[in-house]
């Protein structure tokens, strides 16, 4: 039996008139990475926004390790374990490196972070060699990594990646990957938007799908090896 | 006389940078301009005048309980009138600031309308002489009260932990909110930052102007002037341009004209905008939306 | 914005129904109730001249004042220095309030938005005050310049009556014209440019033009508010163009509603009566605005307008910000 | 369509609350037992230091109703409004006229706003005392029914000039003014009478309202070095600018308008040391504080309690006492005309209040024809004739 660590139940969410999410349910288990996909609209980044309570959802249940936390605000369910690396980053351009990995910590994790820090300069070494300079000086790649690192200074329970490869070259897809095989070899809880289904199903171990804000699919990666075609189908058809 | 102009107008110009910087501290963090915040300054003065005449507290202890009122006043202000609005109009937002200080100016006036209050002497410091320049106690304790509280503010926004929350807030809020920090609550601390900074001021201006009604008004056009010329949206930008806006009006006063020094504010706003719509310091005009 | 022909040319209708009701005010009023009647109207252009840039093209522009103190000035110029009768004097104080929209919009053309626009019209504001107070040649100083009230054309315009037929006339005229500009096809790019200005611009829409047309037609309205006023109170004075004016503008304009021309014709008819009316609390009336701009903010963001549009579709106007 | 109804209401309601038109009636505002009587005054606004004129006018109305009334009538004042604002002040003068329907008016602090309104009360014709604005263009050329019942503008400028040239060996003369209708309502004449001297001035400064500091323009009148510098200053602007100058070794004589007064300024400067050479046009009998005045102070406070007493508290009285020796004259069957009637026929009436006598005849409508002024005297305000030369 998996535990389960994020429940989602019959989460509707709009923006003004316009429903997005109309009933999605899924969970997330323990140790696992999950992979969210279907078409632009579908209501994949709407999920995330409202796991982490950047938008409120109309009805319906997210709860944490029995913890619920549909309508707190970010930084309530941020302090229960739940970070995010987001598509655009939303790193701090002008403050450097190290001052963005700590940030990080201090408001939740502050008691390891010093150890944190340090496990993540081990794991991006560039970033210990860049850590005085801004971020806003960084390369696309780099600046992934601090939104990781960042993400991963507050030991969250659960990781939830949107977009992880989105704008990056091909050399740099392969080493998110790279750091995402360490990230689930070291148990870490993600979920994860992806359009790039190399990267989506070589990190994932579940799936699921979703259509017009409702989940239309699922199932084991490894089940479906080699069957991506289906799942293409499945999304945009 | 040169000198002497330089340094009334570096004291005058320190409350104007304080003003410059108090309205930037609101802006950088929630991207409105506070219309209201000359009638902070007034009501801080007015709270300090209250509280060393009608109640009789000595005149530390009482600006330091106007400053904290106004940081309250600032904070209920964010929650109970412009938290509901925001993400609506700016317009709406403006006319909120504005209508907030168009009530307390209504508030003082119907109290002391018909007055001119004079504040009680405070620190009646012998001036110094240096050769033919004067430096009046007044102008030694508003220019050291504003450096002390500069360096203070600055050292924090960029040596500790607290300040460094603060900046990552002004440049990423999305980003803030990723790494935990309670936005909505950073709003309202910063507005109440805002109205404590712009108390500071009116304490400052207390002493050595009378209050009245409409001492505000006045400052917010010189907060906005220095805020301009600094490069909108910048902090050191906002000071330097006080400075140098306080230094200016001296200036234009004895060398050209004094009719000119009401409208200095105005001329170096519309120069700015012509000839470096970023201001003298600004990287690049920040405008949020 | 999709109407049938016909809800359109009910709305037509119904938009000349008002003044003719209106024909009929002068007899129930005295010349005070007559006299602000009169600001009423004046106001109402004035309110709509705001509402146009800062509503329907969404830019914060402060210039309002300036417009309306422009139009006021040249319409007193013009009549005590070149004596000409005021009807003659309206056309120039149109021009001269489109000529201070024409240098608004420069500041945002450069690029310049917001709250920094916001700032730097309202210096332009107060620099036209300070020049009329210190070109006391021309405009007469602090002590105010006269207004020609002689007969114009026949008409007796020191009469509350007779001036307020002529209001009327233009002040119908100005909102036609400004209900059709926003109809018309620059009307709609005003409100493209407002709702994504850079996707305006690819669509091959000269965003530019577009800006500079709504600033100078407001400045265009509101001048020939300020020639209307400046027969009003038979002088104009700088200090009635300063900040204070602003502030009651844009209460005016919020109040109504943003961008909706119904709107203004409320919050203008509706924030001339208060002060009016509070007249019996001397000292009050800074609360009163302050308090009552508070509340519509809070408890219907979209002014009065929008309680219009609930007791009828037919005043459901798009031009104001879902 | 509800629109329309509703709209129209607004405006009919606004109507409604008029209660016909006001014919130009010469009884109109009277009954058998009062007075109706418009008092304008800028009770709000950022003028509204003015309006204690008026508050002291009104206490003086309650003293006459206390002694009984003028023949058989008491006098109800109609407060109103007008902010000092042109419009604000045309649209209380058509109130009082149409729809309070008053008998007359008497106040009115703000030149410009009583310039404005002054077509207005031209063509209603009532009686109109204007009891602080002090613009001469309000009562000259003479209309019938307006009349002023202040020193005007230019019997101040001139006063403030002549007390300057008073002082032996004044040459050189500099002005610090704002620039509003109130300063120049000052100093263009006090201009005029310098150079009907042969005196032009050696500096002419700006110092704006709200300002808090006057460092450039001290610095200027240093380097200008006058005899006598005459400040058009209100009452917040003047302290910083008697500050300033002690602050940068200034110690030249500076003449003040109407507007301060040396008790208030003292207090608000807080140092004798600072005011010393401050001279103030003062239009009364005695010092502010002084026996003469006592009993106008006991009767305002009477009546207002809570009042602080400046300057400008006790300006308009004078013509109040003017106004109740008219309507005295004019006997029990009132009409605007007899009040008129009469006020032309007051002749140097001494008001035991103001400095000047006041005197109306149908060719000059400017009733105070003098000012005094005050200054310290061994540390003790006092009224002075001239230079050195005790009232």
């Amino acid at each position: 039996m998996h535990d389960v660590l994020l429940k989602i139940t019959d989460l509707h969410v709009s923006y003004g008139k316009k429903a997005i999410l109309r009933g999605a349910s899924f969970d997330v288990r323990n140790g696992e990475c999950l992979t969210l996909l279907g078409a632009n609209g579908s209501g994949k980044s709407t999920s995330m926004n409202a796991i982490c309570g950047f938008v409120k959802p109309v009805s319906g249940s997210i709860s944490l390790n029995g913890t619920e936390l549909a309508g707190k605000g970010p930084h309530t369910i941020f302090k229960q374990g739940v970070a995010q690396v987001s598509q655009a980053r939303d790193l701090f351009p002008d403050l450097s490196v190290e001052d963005n990995l700590r940030l990080g910590a201090m408001q939740r994790g502050k008691g390891k972070a010093a150890q944190v820090l340090a496990d993540i300069y081990d794991r991006f070494p560039r970033l210990a060699e860049r850590r005085r300079q801004a971020t806003r000086t960084l390369s696309g790649g780099e600046q992934q990594m601090v939104a990781i690192g960042r993400a991963l200074m507050s030991s969250p329970l659960i990781l939830l990646l949107d977009e992880p490869s989105g704008g990056l070259s091909p050399q740099f897809c392969e080493e998110i990957a790279t750091i995402m095989d360490q990230l689930k070899s070291e148990g870490v809880t993600m979920l994860m938007v992806e359009q790039n289904l190399n990267l989506a199903f070589r990190a994932a171990d579940r799936f699921i799908v979703l259509r017009d804000g409702q989940v239309v699919d699922g199932g084991d990666v490894a089940a479906m090896a080699g069957d991506h075609d289906a799942i293409v189908r499945n999304i945009y058809l | 006389m040169f000198l002497q102009l330089t340094l009334s107008g570096v004291s005058q110009g320190a409350i104007y940078a304080l003003i410059a910087l108090s309205l930037t501290v609101v802006y950088r963090s929630t991207t409105i301009v506070s219309f209201g915040h000359g009638d902070f300054v007034m009501a801080g003065a007015f709270l300090t005048y209250v509280l060393v005449v009608a109640i009789g507290i000595a005149f530390l202890p009482a600006s330091l309980i106007a400053i904290v009122a106004m940081f309250l006043l600032g904070v209920a202000f964010s929650r109970g009138l412009i938290g509901p609005i925001r993400g609506g109009p700016h317009v709406g937002l403006a006319l909120m600031s504005i209508s907030f200080g168009f009530t307390l100016r209504g508030i003082a006036r119907t109290v002391w309308g018909r007055e001119v209050l004079p504040m009680p002497r405070v620190f009646d410091i012998d001036p110094i002489f240096i050769g033919s320049v004067v430096i009046t106690g007044d102008a030694l304790f508003i220019i050291s009260i504003v450096a002390v509280l500069l360096v203070v503010f600055f050292t924090v926004l960029h040596f500790t932990d607290i300040g460094k929350m603060v900046q990552a807030v002004y440049q990423s809020e999305r980003g803030a909110r990723l790494i935990g920090i309670d936005v909505e609550r950073f709003h309202n601390f910063s507005w109440g930052l805002g109205a404590a900074l712009g108390a500071v001021a009116g304490v400052l201006i207390a002493p050595i102007s009378l209050l009245h009604p409409d001492l505000g008004a006045s400052f917010l056009i010189k907060g906005f002037a220095a805020m301009t010329l600094g490069g909108f949206g910048s902090l050191a930008g906002a000071v330097l341009g006080g400075l140098l806006l306080g230094v200016a009006e001296q200036y234009s006063g004895a060398y050209i004209d004094t009719t000119l020094i009401d409208i200095t504010a105005y001329l170096l706003i519309i120069a700015v905008l012509l000839i470096r719509p970023r201001g003298l310091f600004g990287r690049k005009v920040v405008v949020k939306v | 914005m999709q109407t049938s022909t016909g809800t359109l040319s009910k709305r037509r209708r119904i938009f000349w129904l008002v003044p003719l009701i209106a024909l009929a005010l002068p007899l129930l009023t005295n010349p005070y109730t007559q006299f602000i009647a009169n600001a009423m109207l004046i106001y109402t252009l004035v309110t709509l001249g705001f509402s146009v840039v800062i509503g329907n093209l969404g830019q914060l522009a402060f210039a309002n004042t300036a417009f309306f103190g422009i139009g006021a000035y040249a319409s007193a110029i013009a009549s005590t220095n070149l004596g000409l009768p005021w009807l003659a004097t309206v056309p120039l104080a149109g021009l001269a309030g489109a000529f201070g929209g024409f240098l608004a919009s420069a500041a945002a053309l450069r690029g310049i938005r917001l709250y920094y626009l916001a700032i730097v019209t309202m210096a332009f504001g107060e620099l036209m005050r300070w020049f009329y107070t210190h070109t006391g040649v021309l405009t007469g100083g602090t002590d105010g310049l006269p207004v020609s009230r002689e007969r114009d054309f026949g008409l007796a315009l020191t009469s509350d009556t007779v001036q307020f037929y002529v209001f009327l006339i233009i002040t119908c005229l100005l909102v036609a014209g400004t209900v059709n500009l926003l109809r018309s096809r620059i009307g709609r790019a005003i409100i493209a440019v407002r709702e994504n200005e850079i996707a305006t611009a690819s669509l091959g829409i000269p965003t530019s033009q577009i800006i500079v047309t709504a600033f100078m037609w407001s400045g265009f309205i509101v001048g020939i508010a300020g020639a209307m006023f400046a027969l009003h109170t038979g002088r104009v004075f700088p200090e009635s163009f300063g900040l204070t004016q602003l502030i009651v503008n844009f209460a005016m304009v919020l109040v109504g509603g943003l961008g909706s021309v119904a709107g203004a014709v409320l919050g203008a008819v509706a924030l001339t009566a208060l002060p009016e009316y509070v007249r019996a609390f001397p000292g009050m009336e800074e609360i009163f605005f302050g308090v009552i701009v508070m509340v519509v903010l809070l408890v219907m963001p979209k002014g009065l307008a929008s309680l219009l549009a609930r007791v009828s579709p037919i005043f459901q106007q798009r031009y104001h910000r879902d | 369509m509800k629109f329309k109804p509703k709209k129209l209401g607004l405006l009919v309601g606004l109507a409604l609350a008029a209660t016909g038109s006001a014919a130009a009636d010469e009884t109109t505002g009277l009954t058998d037992d009062s007075i109706k009587i418009g008092v304008m005054g800028p009770f709000s606004g950022n003028a509204s230091s003015y309006s204690k004129a008026e508050i002291g006018l009104m206490a003086f109305y309650q003293m006459i109703n206390d002694e009984g009334g003028i023949n058989g009538r008491k006098i109800v004042a109609v407060q109103e409004d007008t902010g000092c604002d042109p419009a604000k002040a045309l649209a209380a003068a058509k109130k009082l006229i149409h729809q309070d329907e008053v008998f007359m008016l008497h106040g009115n602090s703000c030149s410009g706003a009583a310039v404005a309104i002054k077509p207005e009360i031209v063509d209603a014709g009532l009686p109109w005392i204007v009891a602080h604005a002090v613009s001469d263009t309000i009562s000259v050329p003479p209309v019938e029914n307006i009349f002023h019942g202040v020193p005007t503008g230019n019997t101040n400028g001139e006063a403030m000039a002549a007390f300057v040239l008073s002082k032996p060996d004044t040459k050189k003369v500099a002005i610090v003014e704002h620039s509003n209708d109130w300063a120049h309502s000052y100093s263009n004449p006090a201009r005029a009478y310098l150079k009907g001297h042969g005196i032009e001035p050696v500096a002419e400064l700006v110092m704006e309202r709200g300002q808090t500091d006057a460092t450039a323009q001290v610095l200027k009148l240093r380097q200008a070095n006058p005899d006598f510098i005459i400040g058009a200053l209100y009452e917040a602007e003047t302290a910083i600018f008697l500050r300033d100058m002690k602050k940068y070794g200034l110690d030249t004589p500076v003449m003040g308008t109407a507007g301060t007064d040396l008790e208030n300024t003292l207090k608000r400067v807080g140092d004798l040391d600072t005011v010393k050479n401050y001279f103030v046009l003062h239009p009364y009998v005695d010092n502010l504080d002084g026996p003469l005045m006592k009993k106008w102070a006991d009767m305002i406070h009477k009546y207002y309690p809570d009042e602080e007493l400046t300057n400008f508290s006790y300006i308009s009285i004078g013509s109040g006492v003017a106004l109740v020796e008219a309507l005295k004259a004019a006997g029990p069957d009132l009409t605007r005309s007899k009040v008129m009637a009469e006020l032309d026929k007051i002749e140097n009436l001494d008001t035991g209040i103001l400095s000047s006598t006041i005197t109306w005849s149908p060719e000059e409508h400017r009733g105070a024809k003098s000012s005094a002024v005050a200054g310290f005297v061994d540390g003790q305000p006092t009224v002075l004739k001239a230079w050195n030369t005790p009232y």
